[in-house]
Parts: C-alpha cells; structure tokens; sequence
C-alpha cells in the first residue's frame, strides 16, 4: 500500500465517498435496463463503498483529509473533511447500510431498483452529513438522507406506513427548517458558511445571536435525533416502517447525525467547557460559547440544559419501551434512551468521556440493528411485530434467539457483549465529571431496560405458538380499521413476485443478524482496540479545534 | 394542541427572534462575504454570479438537491398507482385547447432558451427545468381525455432522462477528478473558459446547467403528474 | 500487577493502549476472605451437584448452563482483584440466578419478585463503583474500600444480601422454586452480597443493624409455616450475624463474620437438602402437616432412611443454632466475642436463642409430632387453637388456610409449584400430594443424595473441630474451652425452652407479624400508574409532537435569552 | 427595508408555527410548514442584500451586486422545500385513499 496516502484517490476520498454511492444511483437504473439485477448490483456496489470508507484506516493516512468539489477550498465552495471523527463513523455507516441491504431482501424483492435506489440515496445522505464542512452543505444532506428515510418508510403504501412516513417527515421537515435557520443566524452573523472560518468570526459576533443559532441548531439535531421532548415522532415514525429500515434509520442514521452534531458543537462552537475533574489533557476549551457568558453561569446552564434533555431522554425512553407491545415502538424508545446516555457523554466534556460517547454511538448503531433485524425475522415468521407473537419463535430458531439474546445484553450493558464497556467508562466518566444525575440515570437505565428485553426473549423461548400464527402475505395491513387497498395494491404487484418471501433469503438475512452478533461479541473482545481508537479519535477532535 | 399554548409557543418564539434580530440589528453581513461578483468571471467565466456559484463553487450542493428531487419523483411514483385519474377528466373547452397548443411550444422553448443561457443572464438549470416542467404539467391538464393520462414523454423516457441527467452530471464530477484534480472541477481541468458572455463560456457550466434543467424538468414533472393522477 | 490486555491488542492496531481495559484488569486477590469463600463455594458446588444428580427430574442442558454461570460467578467473585471484574461477575450470578428461575415451573412470578431489586442493586452498584472513581478512587481492589458512594454501594449490597427490609426477593423465589432448585440457589447469592460488604465497605460500621436484622428475621423465621419459607428467613437472620461480625471492629469480627458465611453456606445447604427430602417424602410444604403425610400416604416409612435423615437435620439445626462441637458455634462465638457494643451481644444472644427455638422447631415437626407442644395451652384447655393434637386434619388444613399470611396466599396463587399449605388446604385434607406431582423433585438415586448429605455432615463437624484449618494463621486462634462451649450453648437451652414452653403461646401473635408485600405491591402499582400517564401523554398526535418541540426550542431559548 | 422585511419575516414564523400546532386538516399543515420555509427562504436573501446593490450579473462597468451566494443557497433551499412538500402531498393523498380523510385525526393510529 506504498503511495497510497498520496495518491489522487486518497486526496479526493471525501469526495469519492460521497459521490460514489451516488453514482450508483443512475447506475443502478441503466444496469437493470441492460439485464443486471438490481440486487446484485447494489450490493456490490454497498461492498465497494464499504471498502472505500476503511480506506482512511490504511496504515500512513495522515488525516484530516480535505478536499473540496471543484477545488475551490472551504471559503468559496464546499470543504469536505475527513477527519478522526468520520473516520470512526465512516465504516459502521457503510456497515450499517450494507448488512441492512442484505437484509432488506425482502423489499427488494417487489421494486428492487426503487428500494436500492433509495438506499444509496440514504447512503449518500449519511457520508456527506458526516464529511461536510460546510454548513447549508450538511442541510443538503441531512435533508437528502431525511427524504430517502421516510420515503423508505412509505414504501410500503399501507396505512400503517405512511401515517408513520408523514409524522416522521413532518417532524424531520420541521427540524430540518430549525436546522436552516440556525444555519442563517450563524450566516447573518459571520457571512460565511465554511464552519472554521465562520467559528473563528462567531466569536465576535453578539452573545444573543450566537444563542439563537445554537438553540436552534441544537432543536433541530435534537429534533431529527429524538431527543425528549422532541422524541414524540419517533416511535411512532418507526413502527410502520419496514424492519430494514427502521434499522437503517436507527443505525447509519443516527450515527451520522451524530457525527453531525459534534461537528456542530466543537467545530462552530467549540465545545462545552470541560467540566471539573473530567480528565481532559487540553484543559478547558474556549469556542464561541464564551462569547455567551464569560462568567460561566451561562455555560453551566447550558451543560444544565443539555443534562435534563439527557436524563429526561433516558428515563422517557425507557419507561415508554417498558409499556410497550410492539416490538418496532419498543425499539423506537429505547433508541431514545440511548441517544440520551450518548448526550450525557457529550455534556460531560472531557476526553474519556466524549470518547466513550463516541464508542456508545458505534455500539449503538450494531446493537440496534441487530434487534431490528430480529424483529424482523419474527415478522417474517409471525406476520406481526407484536411482543404476544414472538412465542415460539426462538425455540424454532434457536440462532435467531441466541443473537436475540446477544443484542438484549449488549443494550442493557451486561458483560459479554459490547455495550457494557460503553456504558461502563461513560457511568465512570460522567461521574467523575460531576455529573451526577446523568451517572446515576445510565446506572440505572439498564435496571429499567432489561425488563421489556428479557420479556422477547423468554416469549420466544417458550413452548408452542400463538394463536392464528399463520404467516401473512407481508402486504397486508394487521390493522382491521383501515380499509386497506391490499386488494389494489396485489393487483399491481409485477408478475411473478412472490406474495412473501420464501426461504430462499433466509440465508442472506441470518448471514446480516449473525454478522451483527459477531461485531459486537468482538466489539467486547477488541474493546481496546475500538476504545483506544475512539479516545484518540476523541483527543484529536479537541486538539483541532483548539 | 389547544389554542392557548399555540398562541404562547408561537409568540413566545416570535419574540426570542425578535430580541435577536434586534441585537444583530448593526451587523454587517454582506461585507463579510465573499465577493463572488468581482472574481467568478475570473474564475468561472460566468457572468452569472449566481449560475456560477450553483454550478461551480458549490456544485455539490446542486448535485445533492437534484437528487433529492429524484428520490421525490422515484417515491411517488412508486406510491401513486398509474395512469388512472379522476381529477382530470373534466372536459376543458376548446379556446383553452388551443390556447394551450399555441403557447406551449413558445413556452417549451423559453424554457430551453433560460437555460442555455443560464450562465450568461439571469436564470439556469433550474429555473428552466421548472419551465419545462410547467410545460408537461399544461399537457397533462389539457390533454388528458377521459381519465386516460397522457404525457409529453412517456414516462419511461422520463426516468431514463432523468437517471442520465444524474449520470452526466456524475460524469462530470469524475472528470474533473481524473483531469482537474477536484470533483466537479471546473476550469482546473483545462477546459477554455471562453470569452465571459458569450454562450460558448464558462467552461463546464452550461452543459451542467442543461443537466440540471432537464433533471429538474423531468423530475418536477413526473411529480406533480403523478399527484394530479391520483 | 496489571494485565495489560490492550497492549496486545493496542499493538496490532498500532495505537497507544490506553481506557478501557488498561487500568480495569488486576491480578486476583488471593488474601484469606477470597480463598476461603471461593474453595467452600467449590465444595458446595461439588455437594449439590452430586445431589442433583440424585434428583429427578433431571434439569435440562439450560438449566445446567444457567445455575454453573450463577455458581461459577459466585466462586471467582471473592477472587476479583478489580471493580470491574467484580461487577461483572456480580451480574453474572444475578443473570445465573434469573435463567434458573425461568427454567422453573411458575417461573414468572419469581423473576418478578426476583429480577426488578436485582436490578436495582446492579445499577446500585454501578453507580457506586462510579462514585467511587470520581472520588480519586482506583478500580483495583485494595481492601480500603470505596471512597465514594458508599449509599449506593450499601444500597447494592442490602439488596443482594438480602438484609431485612430488602428481603422480600428472596423469601418470595427460594421457597417458590423446586426444592433441589432452592439447595443450589440459596448458597450463592446473600453470600456474594455479604463478602461485597466485606470488599467494598469494610467500615461500615454496621455492627447493630445485623444483629437487629439476625433477631428480626429470626422473629419472622419462627413465624412460618412452609418449610423453606422458614429457611429462607433463616438464611436472612444468619446474614445478620456475617455483617455483624464482619462489621464488628475488632480483630477477629472479620474471620469470623467470613468464617460464619462458610459455614453457613455448608449448613444452610444441607439444611435445604434435608427439606427438600422431607417436602418430597411427606408430599407437605407445611411443616404442621410433614407428620401427618407420613402416616397416610406411606404407612410403613423406612424407618432406617428416616434416621439418617434425621441425623442429617440433626448435624444442620446443631449447626446453625450454634451447639458447641459444631461449627456455627466457631463463628458464633467469634463473632460474639468481636462486636464491641453490650447492646450487639445480647442481640446476637437473642438471635442465637430464636435460632435455637426455630430449629427444635424444625426437628419436633419434622420427626416427633404435628403438635407444638403448649403446657399453657394444655393447662388451660380453653382455646382449641390450630396445631391440636385432637383436631381432625381436615379442620387444621382449613384453619391453616384461614389464618395463612401472606406467604400461604402466594403459595396458594402459584399452584403447581412446590407442594404448599394452601393447596393442601384447599383440598380438603391432609393426604399427601402424589409424590409425582408436578414441579416437584423425587429422589432418583438415594444413595448419591445420601452422600452429598453426608459429605456436608462430615463438614459441617470438621470445621467444628478443627477451625484451625480453615482460619487464617494470623487471625486470633479460637480456643475450644468449656467457657467457650457454655456460653456457645446457653443460648441455645434458652431458645430449647423457649419453644417447649413458649412457642404455643406466641404463634398467633407472630402469624400476625407484617409483611413487606404491600410496600413491594404499591411500588410497582405506582409504576404502573407512571406509565399509563406517560403513555397518555404520548397519543400520537402530530400537532401535539410538534408542540412539545416547539416548546422544548422555546423554553430553551428564553432560559439562554434571560441569562445572555 | 430591512424593518419590513424582518417582520414579514417573523410574521410569517409566528403564523406557520401556530398554524402547525393548531390546523386539524393535513394539506394546511403542509401549507404552515412551506409558510415556514418561505419565511426562512426570506431571511436568507435578505442576508445577502445590500443597500442599492444591482443582480449579480456582471456587466461591462464596476458596479454594487448583492451577494449571489444567499440566491444559490435559496435556490437549493427552495428545491429541497418542493422535494418535501410533494412528499407530504403524496403521504397526503395516500392517507386520504387509505383511511378516507384528511383530518389529523385520521393519523394517530400509532400511539402511547
């Protein structure tokens, strides 16, 4: 790999990334009209996206890579930034993505190109929201990777779906117009949209406009992210869509608007303030959240406000799931809960705790896909995504109950799997940075978590079927109250599309469940790896900033 | 949602923004931003600065959003059912048939015209897609007979357009990374920027332009078709 | 010493080794405590295992993966030399624990009464060891203990011992649970919880408080009616004397707070192998009824098994009540010898005479008579009370019915677990339940439970005798004199006497005794009620999301506003 | 000019958002939030306007140009918001076929 890290393709891999996935958009149209299956084709090209984004962890790549589309720099077009932060993220996206492809086989099955197309939409969406540089950039894609989700969402066409698809874009309309006039308080103020150069003049600009703008970019990111109290949508976005989906949504989603929202928070604001005790080796950062309040209290209210957004995350999260009896809603809330433990981290400041943050999110993004891939499998079986119907279900396939089993305690956070590590230095970390109440709330999430989980899993381990557990056609609405067009809708399926998928996929999905299961076993085992990286990542990310 | 916390929310935003914009009441944005309009024809070789900045300094963020309107048109499609339609079998009256057809060539080609010469006057790729759009929306409303769609294209033709429009505008982004170094580079790969006005100028700029225009065209209009065919 | 796990893995990625594991993973601790706790944990593991084997019907694969992961947890937790793998084994036991009690008949009610406390210690914990970090601590175990949140970590701890007022899991699953299932279960748990007493706040100063919980529970103890309801008090009375002892200041509290958790695990097994076999041979949980289901359903017991038994009961309740040559009598008197406090002596006093009390309880009702013998009741002969001698079984099975506290009630809500009181009562009539009922265990291979009785006998005498063995040379050797052996048994004549001529008298009152349940029953029906205003307040109205947004941006904004 | 500009700016903020949490029909809704846009739409533009500043078409002579970068984001924007709105027309018309009105009540099938 000699002359790797100089070369073109490593120059311009910001660029590639974005537009390579992209590219596969058209493509995939013309190859289908010449007689190449859109599967495949997608597939390989989801392959060789994920190749390119383990391109930056090539021994000798000196990151940041930059680059800009049309090479005029970040001042007068759009800087695409590849540093230790995306590189982090980078590869669970193209992961997350690409085993949630595999899995969508069954989606694929009725309008393959639509559903890859739309994929790759995401996908594109995703990479550019965690590479760009730029801010109206970042809304262009978070907008594009919006409009690819909740259209996926809708795929369906059933009611259940495109009520879901409609709150959902609702909300993430309105956020991303929240997002857009942050975006302009930040614009008005500075004149520049390059988030450096526009950093760099905040700092000058008045205290009450760079409150707005971070008000408002903070709603809008919480907003798309489900944060309480805009976390309302969510569950109810997630529970019509397809399980693939959802997973796309929970998983490459959610980890680029994060990667997004710490960009957001130390590149255009420099960061909360390290909190004491926190063991940072930077020591306190100074962005243009001194501009607000020299005195600090400003500051300290606003680490106030982001810890009850966090706790009050946590706890609304979990209690929800907890009442839960669809399996798809359960997940839902407890994304909400998860991304408040994520928060917590960030609001701590501190190195150790931003990167055991930044590890929760990678954990997150596996362990969440994973139990939607399961939730799927159990709809596939059972027709439904009710908890009641799971009965049975793992007995039949006990591998299915196994990875079942491995994402419940990796979300919980018990030992073996990979989630405990995270939860464990963020608990440690949080608390050490004073912070107690969001010490305390990861604590005792897992107390609140493991409940609704472990209910899955014994009603899958137990003996016999529930009632009437025939499997539906996957078109067919449960809901008797909508008078469904299933009846229109079958009349337009295209000749020799199966009514449900048959077993011949089942391969390709347990391959994506236990390819899941595998990551985050070995994401326990290689917790060193996947930590130390995250923490110098982490360290890195202040550093260059300061 | 009662009225009352609407009230409360809406007002009470409406007077944090108030309070903001009073505090940026002095603030000089404009002489803080780059002056495009004193180096893009030096640059690009547009003499529209805002062509220039859509298609060249920011092209990326042109590239993002015609996509976005092809996710759009690929989704409602795929919800909307075909070629039956209940809205538009209303039977128009003759002057408004052939009003239409005079116009709508007239119509078609100032759609062409505003984006050829996009770089070089007001308009561009998107502006005169959206033309064009409104021209097959006139034929769709006009010339559906009997519930029975009928398009400009058909709406095959339509989605090969519009995937190639994607393509060449790919294209070249790729070509400026092999020859000019940078995705979507412009004058960096060489190409003559030509004399600024004129419509063989700026480059890349008016074949992007055209990309976009049809992109957006055929996008829009399958679009909004697809709604009126519900 | 630490494992440097990272630098290994840390190499390969070619990054410096640094967070997670470096400083998490330390060498063991093989200091006395651990040692010791860990070989009797392995004993026991050894002796229940070997009377499992004897049982029928055999457990299944899961079942056998579930209980090794709660007892293998159990075994190295005293050897964790870190917090991190302290905590993890300690979740391990939990997780083991909840996994065999799923695997149980009527499993969904003792995970409930099991599983949310459990939890509640975990993330107690947790949040402890975080304190503690943040308080300048390191994660190694140093044998200083925390320096922060010690209310959490006394909090975990409570609840994983099962201190009183935290009890109610345990009296709620190991009486639930098949009797051999309860043999294996009731070794591990409170134990782990009282060495993290002795791990995390060696200075709690606790010292009252467990000889208050020791008479307490004993009180509770002496009130049960099903057999290993009134063990598993006893298993809470007895952690009252190991946190006594372990919290007592002096020099010889800590061995013998240890010790007595050593021996209490050989004793109280053997104890609950002891019921198991007389629940299984009488068809009765009800210890007033064990005798009775001997006379009718198997009208000529083999008398010569039934004297063995009997020796077995006979070596536990010695035991445990502190009889000199026996070694509850080595912990006891070391404990008693370290508190500091006159007020904790006499507790502790008291509680080895209620202990004594319950235990010639157990034996009377187990192999002499149904009747509790009451002088003052004969004397009076006014009241025909419960447990007459004269009464037709059928009337007492009504009456045991009647007056069944809230323990009766549940045992009579989990039909079809363990034989129980209630659906004795129920039915009408004493007549044993058939011996294959379900839920139940039946001896497969006698002579193999025979042995692991034995073996646990044999024990139970030898850490008598030779307490040398097992203490640690440095510790304060116990010397076995005759003063030694009085004051260790006249406690016991005391608590002997107690029930003669007592123990008649007082069982209504304690039968009234107040339970836990309701505190337990409102929690969870407040929760209950949280959620159902929470999921009220999400009904899935768009107008109503948005709002909650736009208020959330509003409210954020004036707060910045105000202070800006 | 920038007064007025601001107010119709905040105006139509005020209106959008207050319609968004009070309409019952789902095509207003979606008309409130494109108000929405619109008034964002407008504040971006005006950011780059300046005092006698012509269209950024550059002519033969020296001359004042507002800024031509807040017209190319307003452009992309304004994309975007269409992308948006004939989604949400589309979810509109599907909803209608499926459950038979367009009320708000109709969604909330998901809920608690």
């Amino acid at each position: 790999m000699a002359g790797l890290g100089d070369s073109l393709l490593m120059q311009q891999l910001p660029s590639l990334l974005v537009a390579v996935p992209l590219s596969f958009v058209p493509l995939l149209y013309f190859l289908e009209k010449v007689g190449v299956p859109a599967r495949g084709a997608a597939l390989a090209g989801m392959g060789l996206c994920l190749l390119l984004s383990f391109l930056p962890w090539v021994e000798g790549t000196e990151l940041p890579i930059s680059a800009s589309p049309g090479g005029w720099g970040g001042l007068l077009g759009i800087e695409l930034l590849l540093d230790g932060r995306a590189r982090l993220f980078l590869p669970v996206i193209s992961a997350g993505v690409f085993v949630s492809a595999l899995f969508g086989t069954r989606w694929s099955q009725r309008w393959p190109l639509s559903f890859y197309t739309l994929v790759f939409l995401l996908f594109t969406g995703a990479n550019g929201l965690l590479l760009t540089n730029d801010l109206f950039n970042a809304f262009v894609f978070v907008e594009i990777a919006g409009i690819a989700t909740h259209a996926l969402v809708a795929f369906r066409g059933d009611g259940d779906g495109l009520e879901s698809a409609f709150k959902y874009l609702m909300a993430a309309a309105v956020g991303g117009i929240l997002i857009l006039w942050g975006i302009v308080l930040v614009f008005t103020a500075t004149g520049t949209l390059w988030i450096p150069l526009a950093a760099e003049r905040l700092a000058d600009a008045p205290p009450v406009f760079v409150a707005g703008a971070a008000v408002l970019l903070a709603s809008g990111i919480a907003l798309k992210g489900g944060l309480v109290p805009m976390h309302a949508w969510k569950a109810d976005g997630l529970a019509g869509a397809p399980s693939a989906v959802a997973a796309l949504l929970s998983g490459p989603i959610l980890t680029a608007l994060f990667g997004f929202g710490l960009r957001i928070l130390y590149g255009l604001f420099g960061g909360f303030p390290v909190m004491e005790g926190a063991s940072a080796v930077t020591g306190g950062v100074e962005g243009s959240f001194g501009v607000l309040g020299s005195a600090g209290e400003v500051r300290e209210l606003l680490r106030g406000m982001v810890f009850v957004v966090a706790v009050s995350s946590i706890v609304a999260g979990h209690v929800m799931a907890l009442a839960q009896s669809r399996m798809k809603r359960m997940l839902a809330y407890s994304s909400i809960a998860h991304m408040g433990y994520i928060v917590v981290g960030v609001g701590a400041g501190g190195e150790a705790a931003l990167a055991a943050a930044l590890t929760h999110a990678i954990t997150h993004a596996f362990m969440k896909v994973g139990w939607f891939f399961v939730c799927g499998e159990l709809r596939r079986t059972r027709g439904t995504d009710r908890i009641a119907a799971a009965r049975g279900a793992f007995r039949e396939a006990p591998w299915l109950g196994g990875a079942a089993i491995l994402f419940s305690m990796s979300l919980v956070g018990i030992p073996p799997a990979a989630g405990f590590g995270s939860k464990w230095v963020l608990v440690l970390e949080s608390a050490n940075a004073g912070a107690w109440g969001g010490a305390v709330a990861i604590a005792a999430g897992g107390a609140l978590a493991l409940p609704y989980y472990l209910r899955i899993v014994v009603r899958g381990f137990e003996p016999g079927r529930p009632r009437a557990a025939t499997p539906v056609p996957w078109d067919s609405s449960e809901s008797p109250s909508c008078p469904e067009p299933a009846a229109e809708l079958a009349a337009e399926l295209p000749e020799g599309a199966p009514p449900h998928d048959t077993t011949g996929a089942l391969g390709v999905r347990a391959v994506a469940i236990l390819v899941c299961a595998a990551l985050i076993l070995g994401g326990f085992a290689g917790y060193g790896l996947l930590f130390s990286e995250a923490f110098s990542v982490a360290t890195e990310l202040v550093g260059s900033v300061l | 949602m009662r009225t009352g916390w609407a009230l409360l929310f809406s007002v009470a935003l409406v007077g944090c923004g108030i309070v903001t914009l009073i505090a940026g009441v002095d603030l000089d944005t404009h002489g803080a931003i780059f002056d495009y309009a004193h180096h893009s024809v030096q640059h690009t070789g547009a003499v529209n600065v805002v062509s220039a900045v859509l298609f060249d300094y920011r092209g990326l963020d042109t590239l993002g959003e015609a996509t976005g309107v092809l996710a759009t048109g690929l989704v409602v499609a795929v919800l909307a059912p075909k070629a039956r339609t209940s809205m538009l079998s209303v039977r128009l009256s003759l002057v408004v048939l052939y009003g239409v057809a005079l116009v709508l060539p007239f119509v078609s080609v100032l759609g062409f015209a505003v984006i050829l010469f996009g770089h070089v006057s007001p308009g561009g790729g998107f502006t005169g897609g959206v033309v064009l759009a409104s021209t097959a929306v006139f034929f769709a409303v006009v010339y559906t007979v009997g519930g029975q769609q009928s398009y400009v294209l058909p709406m095959d033709t339509q989605k090969r357009i519009e995937n190639a429009a994607i393509a060449a505008f790919l294209l070249v982004g790729f070509g400026g990374l092999v020859t000019g170094g940078a995705f979507l580079a412009n004058a960096a790969t060489g190409i003559p920027l030509g004399e600024p006005g004129s419509l063989l100028s700026a480059g890349l700029i008016p074949l992007l332009n055209l990309v976009a225009g049809m992109k957006v065209g055929v996008g829009l209009a399958i679009v909004v078709v697809c709604l009126f065919s519900e | 010493m630490s494992v440097r796990l990272t630098a290994v893995v840390g190499t390969v990625a070619g990054s410096q080794p640094s967070g997670f594991w470096t400083h998490a993973l330390e060498a063991p601790v093989l200091d006395w405590p651990g040692v010791f706790l860990a070989a009797v944990f392995l004993v026991y593991v050894a002796a229940a295992g070997l009377y499992l084997a004897g049982t029928q019907p055999r457990r299944t694969r899961g079942w056998w993966i579930c209980a090794g992961v709660h007892a293998g947890g159990a075994v190295a937790l005293p050897l964790a030399g870190d917090l991190l793998t302290f905590f993890i084994l300690w979740e391990l036991v939990t997780l083991g624990a909840v996994g065999v009690l799923w695997l149980e008949p009527g499993a969904p009610r003792m995970v409930r009464a099991y599983l949310p406390v459990q939890l509640v210690a975990a993330a107690a914990l947790m949040g402890a060891i975080g304190m503690h970090v943040a308080a300048g601590g390191t994660l190694a175990i140093t044998g200083e203990g925390l320096i922060g949140g010690a209310g959490l970590a006394l909090l975990a701890v409570a609840i994983k011992a099962a201190v009183f007022p935290f009890h109610v899991w345990l009296v709620n699953t190991y009486p639930q649970s098949r009797p051999a299932t309860a043999v294996w279960l009731s070794a591990f748990g409170t134990k782990v919880g009282v060495f993290a007493l002795l791990r995390l706040l060696p200075d709690s100063g606790l010292e009252l408080a467990g000889a208050i919980v020791a008479v307490v529970a004993v009180i509770y103890a002496l009130s049960r009616r099903t057999l290993r309801g009134f063990l598993s008090f006893h298993i809470v009375s007895q952690v009252g004397f190991m946190i006594a002892g372990i919290a007592a200041l002096s020099g010889a509290g800590v061995p013998g707070g240890v010790y007595h958790v050593g021996n209490h695990i050989v004793y109280k097994g053997l104890l609950f192998m002891v019921a198991a076999v007389l629940i299984e041979r009488r068809g009765s949980e009800n210890m007033y009824l064990l005798r009775q289901g001997e006379s009718t359903a198997s009208p000529k017991p083999a008398q010569r098994r039934d004297v063995l038994l009997l020796v077995a009961a006979a070596v536990g309740a010695l035991s445990i009540s502190g009889v000199p040559p026996f070694n509850g009598w080595v912990s006891k008197s070391l404990i008693k010898d370290a508190v500091e406090w006159p007020a904790t002596y006499y507790l502790l006093i008291a509680g080895s005479a209620g202990t004594a009390a319950s235990f010639t309880k157990f034996i009377w009702l187990g192999f002499v008579s149904s009747v509790v013998p009451d002088p003052l009741r004969r004397l009076s002969k006014r009241r025909s009370g419960r447990g007459r001698g004269k009464d037709s079984s059928a009337e007492r099975a009504g009456s045991v019915e009647i007056a069944a506290g809230p323990e009766g009630s549940e045992s009579a809500e989990s039909a079809g677990s363990a034989g129980s009181a209630g659906s004795a009562g129920s039915a009408g009539s004493a007549v044993a339940e058939p011996a294959g009922r379900p839920g139940g265990d039946i001896a497969r291979v006698g002579l193999v439970r025979g042995l692991a009785m034995g073996a646990l006998s044999l024990l139970c005498l030898l850490m008598g005798l030779q307490p040398s063995w097992f203490l640690p040379p440095a510790a304060e050797e116990f010397e076995a004199t005759v003063a030694a052996a009085v004051s260790g048994l006249w406690p016991v004549l005391l608590g002997v006497g107690f029930f003669f001529l007592l123990y008649g008298r007082c069982v209504p009152a304690l039968e009234r005794l107040p339970s836990g349940e309701g505190v337990a029953r409102g929690a969870i029906a407040g929760f209950r009620r949280a959620i159902r205003a929470a999921r009220e307040l999400h009904n899935g109205d768009l107008r109503r999301q948005l709002g909650w947004a736009f208020a959330g941006l509003a409210a954020g904004w004036v707060l910045l506003l105000v202070f800006v | 000019m920038g007064a007025i500009i601001m107010t119709t700016v905040l105006g139509l903020t005020g209106i959008a958002i207050y319609g968004l949490l009070t309409r019952r029909h789902l095509i207003r809704l979606v008309i409130c939030f494109n108000v929405l846009e619109i008034a964002v739409l407008l504040a971006i533009v005006y950011a780059g306007f300046v005092e006698g500043g012509q269209a950024p078409i550059v002519g033969g002579a020296e001359a004042a140009y507002v800024s031509a970068l807040p017209h190319a984001v307003a452009l992309t924007a304004i994309v975007i918001a269409a992308s948006s709105t004939a989604l949400m027309l589309a979810y509109v018309v599907r909803i209608y076929r499926t459950r038979g009105s367009v009320r708000i009540e109709r969604v909330r099938r998901w809920r608690g």
